[in-house]
C-alpha cells in the first residue's frame, strides 16, 4: 500500500522486550521499585504507543502493515518480519497492553515478597512482547512465533515457583500439550504454503476468498481443522484443556494475565483472524461450535465441584473458552471476539480478586477454609461481585451482552446449541457464586488474620470493575463487524431472557445450597456419588491420558524402544556382527592347532584344489 | 628287458617308499628310503643318466643317507609312541586327498602319454663331460651360487648345534 | 621284443608322481620329526626322477643338470634341517611332531 | 588464501602441542586458541568473498599432490561450506576455551580434528575429501581413548573403539566407489566431474548409480549417524570429554549430512530419487525413535545423543525432500544444529566439571544456585527443541515445508518429532534445575564459561531472527544442487520429480 | 667368460657374500660373550656397499650369465627393497641379541646371505635360479628364525618354518618339473615364448597344472591361503627382529618372484590362472584379517596381519595390469616399513602379549606414538603410507573391473581396524601395569631404525608420489 504512514508498529512488542532484557539480565541487582517501574512502564509505554497508533490510523478500513526485513527466504517462499494493525488486532492490542499494564500494577503489590521479583517481571515483560508479536503479525509464521513464546512465558511463569515439583511438572505439562496443538498449527502453515505459496495472510485470505466452499473436505478444511487443533492447545479446549487447571500453580497475576485474559484467547483470535478460511469450511465451523459446547459443559460441570478457588476459576476459564469457540463456530466472530474482550475484564479481576484474598490470607487457596470476608476485606468482595455477575450474564454487566450474543447466533445456527449454552451459563453462574459465597459468606473458617490489600493492588481491581460492569456498552462488535459476513441474528427477547433466567436460577441455586442451607452441597453430593466423584475428580481426564499416553509412550520407550531395539536390535545387530565375523574367524583359528602335520594337509589340501580347478577347465587351448 | 628292470626297481621303489611311510620306527624308515635311491638311481641308468645315477649313489644314498642315520642314532631315536593326541586333519583329509592328488596326476599323465615317448636303455646317454660342461657354461651361475648355499649350511649347523648359550 | 624294451615315458612320470604322493604322506602320517624330514627327501627324489625322465624325452642334459642342483640343496637342508632337530630335541627331549605344537591359537 | 589459512593455522597449532608433550598446559592452551582463533578469523574473512557469488566456488588453493592419479589439494568454499566451516572454527575455539588444564596433546588433537573437519567441509577433490573425512577419526580416537570417562556401561575403550570401527568401516566403500568415479571421469576434481556431467560427458547409469550412491550413503549414514546406524553414538557421546563432545556432536554429524548433500545429489541423482522415500522412510523413524529413547535416558549426554539423532533425522528429511525449501532447512539446520548442540554439550560439560556426573539423577535444583547457568541451559534446550525465534526453528520449518511438499505425511511425521524433542528436553531440563533438591553450594557460570556459550546464545538468537543474513548463499548452492539433481536423469522406475507431486 | 657388465650385474650378491664371510672370519676373534661394537656397523656398510652396487646395476639394465639374471628396474627396486629391510633388521637385531647375550657374527652373515638369496629371487630370469634363491633365502632364514637355539618356542618356529617350507618347496620344484618337460626350457621368457605359440605349446591344461603347482609352492612363500598356517606360529616363535625381517624381506622378494613367473613365463595362460588367483587374495585377505581378530599375542597377531597383507597384494596381482604391478611394488615397500616399525616395537618389550602394551603411551610415549604411527598406517589411516598402500591396490582392482574383490578386500581391511586399533587403544587408555615402572628408552640404533620407519610411513603418506613414479617405472613386467 503506497504512501503508508509509517507509525512504527514495532515499537509495540519492543518496549516490553526491553523491558525484560532489562530486568533479566540487571535486575537481579535492582531495588523493586526499579524493577517495577521498568516493568510497568515498558507496558504502559506499549499502551501508550497503541492508542497513539491507533488514533494515528482512524477508521482503519483496510489494514495497516509494515514490513521491516526478510525472515526466512528460501526459493518461492518468502517470510518476512511484517507486522499489521486492523480493527480485529486494534482490539486484542488495547486489551492486551491495557489488561496487560493493570496486572502489571497490582504484581506490584501481589509479588512484593518475592525473592523472584525481578524474574516475575522479567518474565511478564516478555510474555507482553510475545502476546503483541502474536497479536500484531502479517503472516503466520511470525504469529507462530507469538504462539510459541507466550506458550514458553507460560511455561517461565507456570514453572515460576520452580523449588516445588508440582510447579515444575504443571509447567511441562503446559507446554507440551501446547505443542501438541502447535503440531496442528504447524502443519496448517506447511499446508498452506503448499497450497496458497505464502504464508502472508493477506495473500492466503485473498487466495481463499476465491476458493469455493468445500461441502464436504478439502484442502481449506484440512488447514482450518489442523489451525483448530493448534487453537485447541492454546485456548484450553477438549481435548487439550488440561494443562490449564494445573497452571495455576504460577502466581495469581499470571493466571489472570496468561491463562484468563490474554493468551488462552489467542486460539479464538486465530481463528477469527482465519475466517475467510473457515467460512469455506463449514465442516470445520461445525466441529469448533461442537468442541466450544463440549469444552463449556464438561469445564463447568467440574468447576461446580473444586475447592481451590483459583481451580475454580481456571475451569470458569476453560468454559468460557467454549463459549468463544461456540461464537465463532456458529459464524458469529465478532460475538465471540466481544466475548474475549468481556471476559478478559471480568475474569482478570475474578482471578486478580482470588489474588487479594489468598493475598489476604497468607496463601490460603482453599475455599473450604474461607467465609465470611466480606467485612474484612470489603473492595475485594464488592469487585469480585462485579466480576461475578458478569460472568454470570445478568444485565447489564459485560457479560450478558457479549454471552447473550453468542447464545442467539446459537440459536440461530442450531437451536439445541442454545440449549447447552444456557444451561452451562446456569451452571456457570451455579459455580462462580458458590466460590463467592463460600468465600464472603457464612463464618470465617480459617485460621490466618484477613488484611485488605494494599492500594496498589485493588485499585486495578476498582478500575476492572469498572469494566466488567459497564464492558459490554464497549462499540466493539459494531466496530469489528465489518471484517466478517454479515450475522444473523434475530434480536430474540425471549431467549435474552431465558439466558439471563437460567443466570439468575444459578445464583439462586448456589445462594441456598451454601448460604442458606449449608450441609446441603454434601447431602446432593453424596446422592449424586458416583457421579458426583467423576466431577470432583474432573472425569479423570488426566489419568486417563496419563494410562493411554503418557504412561504407554514412557513405558514403551524404555521397554520396547530403549530395552527393545537399541538393546537388542541396534546395540544386538552390532555386536551380532561383531560376533559374526569373529565367529567365522573363529573357524580359522580352531584350524590352527599348532601341528605341523595338520598344516600340511590344508597345504595338500590347496594343491590338490588348485591342480583340480585347472584340470576342471579342461584342455585345448 | 628295459621293462623288466623298469618293473623290478619301480616296485622296489615303491615298496621301499611305502615300507618308508609305514614303518613305525626311524632306521627302518632310512634303510627303506636308501632302497628308494637306489633303486632310483637304477632307474636314471635307464634314463642314461650315468653321472646323476653315480651322484645318486654317492650324495644322495652315501652321504645325506648317512647323516640322517647318524642323527637317528645319536638321539637314539626309538620307535614312534602312539600318539596321545589324534589329528583330525590328517585322519580325515589325508588318504582321500592323496589319492585325489594321485588320481589327478595320473590322469594328466595319461593324457599327456601320447606326446610322450619311449626309453629304451641307450636311446640317450649323458655322461659326467656333457654335464660339466653344461655345467660351467650355461649354469655357471647357480652352480657359483650353490656355494652360498652350502656355506649356510656350514654356518646354520655351526649356530644351531654348537653348545649352549649359557 | 620291442614292446618289452621300450618303457612308456608316462610310467616314469607315473612312479614319480607315486614317490611324491607317498612322500606326502610320510609327512602327513607319520609323527617322527626325521621320518617326516625322510619323506621330503622322498619328495625331492620323486621330482628328480621326473626331471631325468624330461631329460631323457628332450634329449636335453640340462634336467639332469637341475637333478645335480637339486641333490646339492637336498645335502644344504639336511644339514640345516638336521641341525634344527637337534636343537629341537635338546629342548624338548622329544621327536614326536605331535608334542612340537605349542605355538598355535 | 584466507581458507588456507583457516586449515594450516590449526594444523600448525596441532603440530607445535604434538611435538612439545611436555609444554606447561597454559601454555598449550595459548597456542591452541591462537591458533582457533586465527582460523576463525580467516573463516569469516572469506565470508564477503564468497558471498559475493555464493552459488560459484570460491577457488582458495590448488595444488597438485600427487601425480598419478592425478589429485589435488584443491580447497574451496562456497555459500554451502561457509557457515559450516565458520561454525566448525567456532566450536572449536570454544572446544579450546573450555578445555581447562590439560596436556599439549589435548589441545593437539583438538586442533586436528579442526583441520580434518575444515578440510571436509573445503575439499574440492574427492580424494582429499576422503582423506579428511577419514582423518577426522584420528584425533577422535585419542581424545576418547586417553581423556575420555567411563559412562555407566559404557567404557571408553570400548566406545572409542567401537566408534572407529563402525565409521570406519562405513566408510570404506565410499573409496571404492571415489575410485571408480575416477576411472569413469578421469578426474577428482569434483567441480570437474559436475562440468562433464553437465556437459553429458560424463554419465552414469541408473544400474551403476544405485552401487555407488549406497557406497556413498553409507559412509555418509553411518558419520551421521542416520537409523539404524547410530549404535556408536550414545557410547561415544557419553564418554568422549566434552571439549570433544562439543565438536563432535557439533560439527562431525553434519559431515554425514554434508557429504550427502553436496555429493549423493548431484552426482547420482537417479539412485537418489529412487532411494528417497526409504532413505526419508529412516529419516522418520529416526526422528521418533531418537526422540523416544531420548525420553527414557538416565544420562544427559546419552539423551542429547538421541537428540541429536532426532534432530539429523531431520536434516536428512529435508535433504531428501529434493525440494528447495527442504534443502536450504537442512543446510542451515546443519548450522543451527551445531551451535546449539555445541552449546548443549559445553553446558553438560560445565555441569560435569561441578558434580563429576553427567546422570540426571545426580542434580535436580540446581537452578537457585547458578541462575545464569539455569538461564543459559534453558535458552539452549529451547532452542534445540525448536522455539521459534531462536535458529532451530527457521531450519527445522524449511525442512518441513519441504518435506510437505514431498508428501504432507512425511511432514506430519516429522512434526510429532518437535513435540517429542519439548517432551524430554523440558523434563530433562525440569529434573536437573528445577525442583526443591537441597543443593550444596555450586559455582555459577564463572567469566571464562560465559565467554565460550555467549556467542553461542547470540547465535541461536541471530539466527533464529535473521536467517536472511545467512540463509540466501546456502539457499544459491542448494538451487544449483537442485538444478544438477535433475540433470541427466534416467530413471529406472517412473519416480516423478517431487515438483509434479507437489499438488496432492 | 662373464664380462665385466654381467659381473656388475652380480655385484650386489657378492658384496653381500664377501661381507658375511668378513663378519663370519672377524667373529673368531671374540669370545662368546663378547660385545661385538663393529659388527651391525660392518652389516650396514655391506648392505650400503650392495645397495650402491644394485643401484649402479640398475643404471645399466641386462641380463647376465645366459640369461641366468635380468637386472632391470623391477629388479632394482626388489633389490634396494630387501636391503633396506636388512638395515633395519640389522639396527633392531643387535641390541635384541645384544640383551640376549647371543650376538653373534653369525647372525649378521646370515642375515647378509639370507639377503643373497631374495636378491637373486628379485634379478632371476630362470626357475632354476629362482629355486636355488628361494633356498639360500629360505635355509638361511630357518636358521635365523631358530637363532636363539635355547628358546623352545624359537626352535618350534624354525621347525615348523623348515619342515613346512621344505614341502611347499617340493610343490613348486614339481612344478618346474613339469614345465621344464612340457617346454624344455626354464628360462622364463624362453617359456613365455613357447607357451604363447599357439604352434608348439603344449596343452594348456598342461601348462596350467604346471603352473598351479608352482603357485601353491610361491603361495607358501607369500603366505596366502591356504598355505598360510606357518605363519603366526613362525612369527610368533621367532626372534621378534627377526619376524620383523621374515614377514618383509624374504616375502617380498617371493612376490618378486610371483609377479615375474607368472607375469612373464606363464602370462599366456593368464586366464587360468588369474581367476584362482583373485579367490586366493580374496581367501586370504578374509582369513588373516579375521583370525586376528582373536589373537592377543601381538607378534601372532601381526603373523595374522601379514596373511592379511599379503591377501591385499594379490589383490593388485590379480589385476593383472601394470597398474597392479606398481600398487604391488608400492605396497610392500610400505608394508616392508609400517610391519617393521611395528614389530620393532613389539621387540622392545618385555613380553608380546596385548597386557605388555597396558599404558606404554605413559612408559614411553615417543614409542607409544611411533608404534602407533605404524599401526595407524597398518590400518590404513589417511596420511600414512598404508593408505595410499591400500588405496592403490584397490584402485587397480577397480581399474581391472574386480569390485567383487575390491569391495570384499575393502570391507576385510574395515575389519582389520578393529585388532589394530585394540593395540593403540590399550597404549594409551590402559594403565600401567603393576611392578612395571619408566621403560628405558631404546636403544639409539633402535630408535634410528623407529624413527626413519615412521619418517618414512608419515612421509610417504604426505607425498606418496615419487614411491609410486618410482614403483611405476620399476612395473614393466607385462608386455
Amino acid at each position: 500500500m503506497p504512501n503508508q504512514p509509517d507509525l512504527q508498529l514495532w515499537l509495540i512488542p519492543v518496549f516490553p522486550l526491553i523491558g525484560a532484557f532489562l530486568n533479566g539480565t540487571l535486575g537481579r541487582n535492582w531495588s523493586k521499585g526499579l524493577i517495577a517501574g521498568v516493568a510497568i512502564g515498558a507496558s504502559a509505554l506499549s499502551f501508550v504507543w497503541v492508542v497513539k497508533t491507533l488514533s494515528a490510523l482512524g477508521q482503519l478500513d483496510t489494514a495497516h502493515v509494515e514490513r521491516y526485513f526478510t525472515w526466512i527466504a528460501s526459493g518461492d517462499l518468502n517470510v518476512g518480519f511484517d507486522l499489521a494493525v486492523d480493527r480485529l488486532s486494534s482490539v486484542m492490542l488495547l486489551v492486551v497492553t491495557g489488561v496487560g499494564t493493570l496486572i502489571h500494577v497490582y504484581a506490584v503489590g501481589y509479588m512484593d515478597h518475592d525473592k523472584g521479583f525481578w524474574r516475575f517481571f522479567s518474565y511478564l515483560n516478555l510474555f507482553l512482547f510475545f502476546m503483541l508479536i502474536l497479536v500484531l503479525a502479517q503472516n503466520f509464521l511470525l504469529l507462530f512465533v507469538g504462539w510459541e513464546g507466550v506458550g514458553l512465558c507460560s511455561y517461565l511463569l507456570i514453572g515460576f515457583y520452580f523449588l516445588e515439583k508440582y510447579a515444575g511438572d504443571a509447567a511441562k505439562k503446559a507446554f507440551v500439550v501446547n505443542r501438541v496443538g502447535d503440531f496442528g498449527f504447524s502443519l496448517a502453515m506447511l499446508l498452506m504454503v503448499v497450497q496458497f505459496g505464502s504464508l502472508d495472510m493477506t495473500k492466503v485470505f485473498t487466495a481463499a476468498k476465491a476458493m469455493p466452499v468445500e461441502a464436504q473436505s478439502g484442502i481449506l478444511t484440512a488447514i482450518a481443522l489442523l489451525l483448530v487443533v493448534g487453537a485447541c492447545g492454546k485456548s484450553a479446549q477438549v481435548p487439550l484443556y488440561v494443562w490449564l487447571p494445573d497452571a495455576m500453580a504460577g502466581p495469581t497475576p499470571v493466571s489472570a494475565l496468561i491463562h484468563a485474559a490474554t493468551m488462552v484467547t489467542a486460539g479464538v483470535y486465530v481463528v477469527a483472524r482465519s475466517s475467510e478460511v473457515f467460512l469455506k469450511a463449514p465442516l470445520a465451523m461445525e466441529v469448533v461450535a461442537v468442541i466450544g459446547l463440549l469444552t463449556a459443559v464438561v469445564a463447568a460441570l467440574i468447576g461446580t465441584a473444586q475447592n481451590d478457588i483459583k481451580k475454580v476459576f481456571a475451569y470458569s476459564t476453560v468454559s468460557q473458552l467454549g463459549y468463544m469457540f461456540v461464537g465463532l463456530g456458529v459464524g458469529a466472530f465478532s460475538a465471540g471476539i466481544f466475548h474475549v474482550v468481556t471476559h478478559a475484564f471480568f475474569k482478570a479481576l475474578l482471578f486478580l480478586g482470588a489474588g487479594s484474598v489468598i493475598h489476604a490470607l497468607h496463601g490460603e487457596q482453599d475455599l473450604a477454609r474461607m467465609g465470611g470476608l466480606r467485612s474484612k476485606i470489603p473492595i475485594t468482595y464488592w469487585t469480585l461481585m462485579a466480576a461475578a455477575l458478569a460472568i454470570a450474564g445478568v444485565w447489564p454487566f459485560a457479560g450478558f451482552h457479549s454471552k447473550d450474543a453468542i447464545l442467539l447466533a446459537a440459536h440461530a445456527h442450531a437451536p439445541w446449541m442454545f440449549w447447552v449454552g444456557v444451561v452451562t451459563a446456569g451452571l456457570t453462574a451455579f459455580y462462580v457464586f458458590r466460590a463467592i459465597f463460600l468465600c464472603f459468606f457464612g463464618e470465617y473458617r480459617g485460621h490466618a488474620h484477613p488484611h485488605e490489600s494494599p492500594a496498589i493492588m485493588y485499585m486495578p481491581l476498582v478500575i476492572l470493575a469498572l469494566l466488567s460492569v459497564a464492558g459490554g456498552y464497549l462499540p466493539i462488535m459494531d466496530w469489528i463487524a465489518p471484517l466478517f459476513p454479515e450475522a444473523h441474528e434475530a434480536h430474540d427477547m425471549t431467549l435474552v431472557l431465558i439466558s439471563v433466567g437460567f443466570g439468575l436460577a444459578g445464583i439462586l441455586a448456589a445462594y441456598y445450597v451454601y448460604v442458606l442451607k449449608p450441609g446441603t452441597a454434601e447431602a446432593s453430593a453424596a446422592r449424586l456419588g458416583g457421579l458426583y466423584r467423576a466431577i470432583a475428580n474432573k472425569f479423570y481426564v488426566d489419568e486417563a491420558y496419563d494410562a493411554a499416553i503418557v504412561h504407554p509412550l514412557e513405558q514403551g520407550s524404555r521397554a520396547v524402544l530403549l530395552h527393545g531395539v537399541e538393546q537388542v536390535v541396534v546395540e544386538g545387530g552390532l555386536k551380532g556382527t561383531v560376533a559374526m565375523v569373529r565367529g567365522f574367524g573363529g573357524l580359522f583359528r580352531h584350524l590352527q592347532g599348532g601341528n605341523i602335520r595338520s598344516y600340511a594337509v590344508y597345504a595338500l589340501l590347496g594343491a590338490v584344489v588348485f591342480l583340480g580347478l585347472m584340470v576342471a577347465k579342461g584342455g585345448s587351448q | 628287458m628295459d621293462l623288466i628292470f623298469f618293473l623290478l626297481f619301480a616296485s622296489i621303489a615303491v615298496g621301499c617308499g611305502i615300507s618308508l611311510v609305514v614303518q613305525k620306527h626311524p632306521i627302518a624308515s632310512a634303510l627303506s628310503l636308501i632302497g628308494v635311491m637306489g633303486s632310483l638311481a637304477v632307474l636314471y641308468l635307464l634314463l642314461g643318466a650315468e653321472f646323476i645315477a653315480a651322484v645318486q649313489l654317492i650324495v644322495y644314498a652315501g652321504a645325506i643317507m648317512v647323516l640322517f642315520v647318524f642323527v637317528i642314532m645319536l638321539l637314539n631315536a626309538a620307535e614312534e609312541a602312539p600318539s596321545r593326541k589324534t589329528n583330525w586333519p590328517s585322519r580325515l583329509l589325508g588318504v582321500p586327498l592323496l589319492a585325489v592328488f594321485v588320481a589327478l596326476l595320473a590322469y594328466l599323465f595319461d593324457k599327456m602319454s601320447p606326446s610322450l615317448g619311449t626309453v629304451t636303455f641307450g636311446a640317450f646317454t649323458t655322461g659326467g663331460k656333457q654335464i660339466g660342461r653344461s655345467l660351467f657354461n650355461n649354469y655357471l651361475l647357480p652352480f657359483e651360487v650353490t656355494s652360498v648355499l652350502v656355506l649356510i649350511a656350514i654356518l646354520g649347523a655351526i649356530v644351531l648345534a654348537r653348545k649352549e648359550i649359557d | 621284443m620291442p614292446q618289452l624294451t621300450a618303457v612308456p615315458l608316462s610310467w616314469y612320470l607315473i612312479l614319480s608322481a607315486i614317490l611324491f604322493a607317498l612322500g606326502i604322506a610320510g609327512f602327513v602320517f607319520r609323527r617322527n620329526v626325521i621320518t617326516v624330514f625322510m619323506s621330503i627327501e622322498l619328495m625331492l627324489n620323486a621330482v628328480n626322477l621326473s626331471f631325468v625322465a624330461f631329460s631323457h624325452q628332450l634329449r636335453q642334459v640340462d634336467g639332469q643338470i637341475y637333478t645335480f642342483f637339486v641333490m646339492v640343496v637336498a645335502a644344504a637342508e639336511a644339514a640345516v634341517g638336521l641341525a634344527i632337530i637337534l636343537t629341537v630335541f635338546k629342548n624338548r627331549q622329544t621327536l614326536t611332531i605331535d608334542e612340537v605344537s605349542s605355538l598355535k591359537n | 588464501m584466507l581458507l588456507a589459512i583457516a586449515l594450516a593455522m590449526p594444523f600448525l597449532g596441532f603440530l607445535i602441542c604434538l611435538l612439545a608433550p611436555r609444554a606447561n598446559p597454559k601454555t598449550a592452551r595459548a597456542v591452541a586458541l591462537a591458533a582457533a582463533g586465527v582460523a576463525l578469523a580467516a573463516s569469516l574473512g572469506i565470508a564477503p568473498e564468497v558471498m559475493a557469488s555464493p552459488a560459484t566456488l570460491t577457488q582458495a588453493l590448488s595444488l597438485n599432490w600427487i601425480p598419478y592419479p592425478p589429485i589435488h589439494f584443491s580447497i574451496g568454499a562456497d555459500g554451502l561450506s561457509l557457515w559450516l566451516v565458520v561454525a566448525t572454527a567456532l566450536l572449536s575455539l570454544i572446544a579450546i576455551l573450555v578445555s581447562g588444564e590439560r596436556p599439549a596433546q589435548f589441545f593437539a588433537w583438538l586442533l586436528l580434528l579442526e583441520t580434518a573437519i575444515l578440510g571436509v567441509f573445503t575439499a574440492q577433490d574427492l580424494f582429499l575429501f576422503f582423506v579428511f573425512f577419514e582423518l577426522t577419526l584420528v584425533p577422535c580416537l585419542f581424545l576418547m581413548g586417553q581423556f575420555g570417562q567411563d559412562s555407566g556401561r559404557a567404557s571408553s575403550t570400548g566406545a572409542t573403539v567401537k566408534f572407529f570401527v563402525y565409521t570406519f568401516a562405513g566408510s570404506v566403500l565410499m573409496l571404492a566407489a571415489i575410485t571408480y568415479l575416477f576411472l569413469k571421469s578421469g578426474t577428482f576434481d569434483y567441480q570437474n566431474i559436475l562440468a562433464q556431467a553437465q556437459a553429458g560427458s560424463f554419465r552414469l547409469s541408473p544400474a551403476e548409480q544405485l552401487p555407488l550412491f549406497l557406497a556413498f550413503f553409507l559412509a555418509f549414514a553411518v558419520k551421521t549417524p542416520l537409523f539404524p546406524f547410530h549404535g556408536w553414538q550414545a557410547d561415544a557421546y557419553a564418554t568422549a570429554p566434552s571439549p570433544l563432545a562439543i565438536v563432535m556432536a557439533g560439527m562431525m554429524g553434519k559431515l554425514g549430512a554434508y557429504g550427502l548433500l553436496r555429493f549423493c545429489l548431484p552426482l547420482f541423482p537417479s539412485a537418489a530419487r529412487e532411494c528417497a522415500g526409504w532413505i526419508n522412510g529412516l529419516a522418520l523413524v529416526a526422528i521418533l525413535y531418537g526422540g523416544l529413547v531420548a525420553i527414557v535416558q538416565p544420562n544427559i549426554k546419552r539423551l542429547l545423543a538421541f537428540s541429536s539423532l532426532s534432530h539429523l533425522g531431520f536434516i536428512v528429511l529435508g535433504i531428501f525432500s529434493f525440494h528447495l525449501n527442504g534443502l536450504d532447512g537442512g543446510a542451515y539446520q546443519m548450522v543451527c544444529h551445531a551451535i546449539t548442540t555445541g552449546a548443549l554439550f559445553a553446558l553438560t560439560g560445565f555441569l560435569e566439571q561441578r558434580k563429576g556426573s553427567a546422570e540426571i539423577a545426580d542434580f535436580g535444583g540446581l537452578a537457585t544456585k547458578t541462575p545464569w547457568l539455569a538461564t543459559v541451559f534453558l535458552v539452549a534446550v529451547l532452542a534445540s527443541s525448536g522455539l521459534p525465534s531462536l535458529n532451530n526453528f527457521v531450519g527445522e520449518y524449511l525442512i518441513l515445508q519441504g518435506a510437505a511438499f514431498a508428501g504432507i505425511g512425511y511432514a506430519a511425521t516429522a512434526a510429532i518429532g518437535v513435540v517429542l524433542s519439548a517432551v524430554y528436553l523440558l523434563w530433562m531440563y525440569q529434573r536437573t534445575f528445577l525442583g526443591a533438591r537441597p543443593e550444596a553450594d555450586t559455582a555459577d557460570l564463572s567469566g571464562r564459561e560465559m565467554l565460550a556459550v555467549a556467542p553461542l546464545v547470540l547465535l541461536m538468537v541471530w539466527m533464529g531472527v535473521a536467517s536472511g543474513s545467512l540463509l540466501p548463499p546456502q539457499s544459491a548452492v542448494n538451487q544449483k544442487i537442485l538444478q544438477q539433481s535433475k540433470m541427466n536423469v534416467e530413471f529406472r522406475v517412473a519416480a516423478p520429480l517431487p515438483e509434479a507431486a507437489s499438488g496432492d | 667368460m662373464p664380462n665385466a657388465e654381467e659381473l656388475l650385474r652380480f655385484l650386489p650378491e657378492m658384496i653381500l657374500t664377501l661381507a658375511a664371510i668378513f663378519l663370519m672370519l672377524w667373529e673368531s676373534r671374540y669370545d662368546e660373550h663378547d660385545e661385538r661394537p663393529g659388527m651391525p656397523a660392518a652389516a650396514l656398510i655391506g648392505l650400503g656397499l650392495a645397495a650402491v652396487a644394485s643401484i649402479l646395476a640398475g643404471a645399466a639394465p641386462g641380463s647376465a650369465f645366459r640369461n641366468m639374471l635380468i637386472v632391470d628396474s623391477f629388479a632394482t627396486f626388489f633389490r634396494l627393497l630387501v636391503l633396506a629391510v636388512g638395515a633395519l633388521a640389522v639396527l633392531s637385531a643387535s641390541p635384541f641379541l645384544r640383551q640376549r647375550r647371543a650376538e653373534g657374527g653369525e647372525f649378521y652373515a646370515l642375515l647378509l646371505l639370507s639377503l643373497v638369496g631374495q636378491s637373486l629371487m628379485a634379478a632371476s630370469n630362470e626357475l632354476i635360479m629362482v629355486f636355488i634363491g628361494i633356498e639360500i633365502s629360505s635355509i638361511a632364514s630357518y636358521v635365523l628364525a631358530g637363532y636363539l637355539r635355547d628358546d623352545k618356542r624359537a626352535n618350534e618356529s624354525a621347525l615348523k618354518y623348515f619342515l613346512l617350507g621344505s614341502f611347499a618347496t617340493g610343490f613348486l620344484l614339481y612344478g618346474v618339473s613339469w614345465i621344464y618337460g612340457l617346454t624344455g626350457t626354464t628360462n622364463l621368457n624362453e617359456i613365455a615364448a613357447i607357451l604363447g605359440n599357439a604352434d608348439i605349446a603344449p596343452n594348456a591344461m598342461f601348462s596350467a597344472v604346471a603352473a598351479a603347482l608352482m603357485l601353491a609352492g610361491l603361495c607358501f612363500k607369500v603366505s596366502a591361503f591356504p598355505f598360510q598356517s606357518w605363519a603366526p606360529d613362525v612369527y610368533q616363535g621367532a626372534p621378534t627382529p627377526v619376524s620383523a625381517f621374515l614377514s618383509a624381506a624374504p616375502k617380498a622378494a617371493a612376490f618378486a618372484t610371483l609377479l615375474r613367473v607368472f607375469f612373464t613365463a606363464f602370462e599366456p595362460v593368464s586366464d587360468r590362472w588369474l581367476p584362482l588367483l583373485a579367490a586366493v587374495a580374496l581367501a586370504t585377505m578374509v582369513i588373516g584379517n579375521l583370525a586376528a581378530l582373536w589373537q592377543t599375542d601381538v607378534k601372532r597377531l601381526l603373523g595374522y596381519s601379514s596373511i592379511a597383507n599379503a591377501g591385499y597384494v594379490l589383490v593388485a596381482v590379480a589385476a593383472h595390469s601394470t597398474l597392479g604391478i606398481s600398487a604391488v611394488l608400492f605396497y610392500l615397500a610400505v608394508y616392508a616399513v609400517m610391519n617393521f616399525g611395528a614389530f620393532a616395537v613389539v621387540a622392545l618389550l618385555e613380553g608380546s602379549e596385548l597386557s605388555d602394551f597396558h599404558g606404554l603411551a605413559k612408559r614411553q610415549p615417543v614409542t607409544a606414538g611411533l608404534m602407533a604411527v605404524f599401526l595407524a598406517s597398518l590400518i590404513g589411516l589417511p596420511l600414512t603410507a598404508g593408505f595410499f598402500g591400500k588405496f592403490y591396490i584397490f584402485k587397480s582392482a577397480i581399474d581391472a573391473e574386480l569390485y567383487w574383490l575390491a569391495g570384499l578386500g575393502l570391507l576385510t581391511s574395515a575389519v582389520a581396524a578393529f585388532y589394530y586399533l585394540r593395540i593403540i587403544v590399550v597404549m594409551y587408555t590402559k594403565p600401567v601395569p603393576e611392578g612395571r615402572g619408566e621403560m628405558a628408552a631404546p636403544a639409539a640404533s633402535v630408535q634410528a631404525a623407529l624413527v626413519f620407519s615412521a619418517a618414512v610411513t608419515i612421509g610417504l603418506g604426505v607425498f606418496p608420489g615419487w614411491l609410486l613414479d618410482w614403483a611405476t617405472r620399476s612395473s614393466g613386467l607385462l608386455r
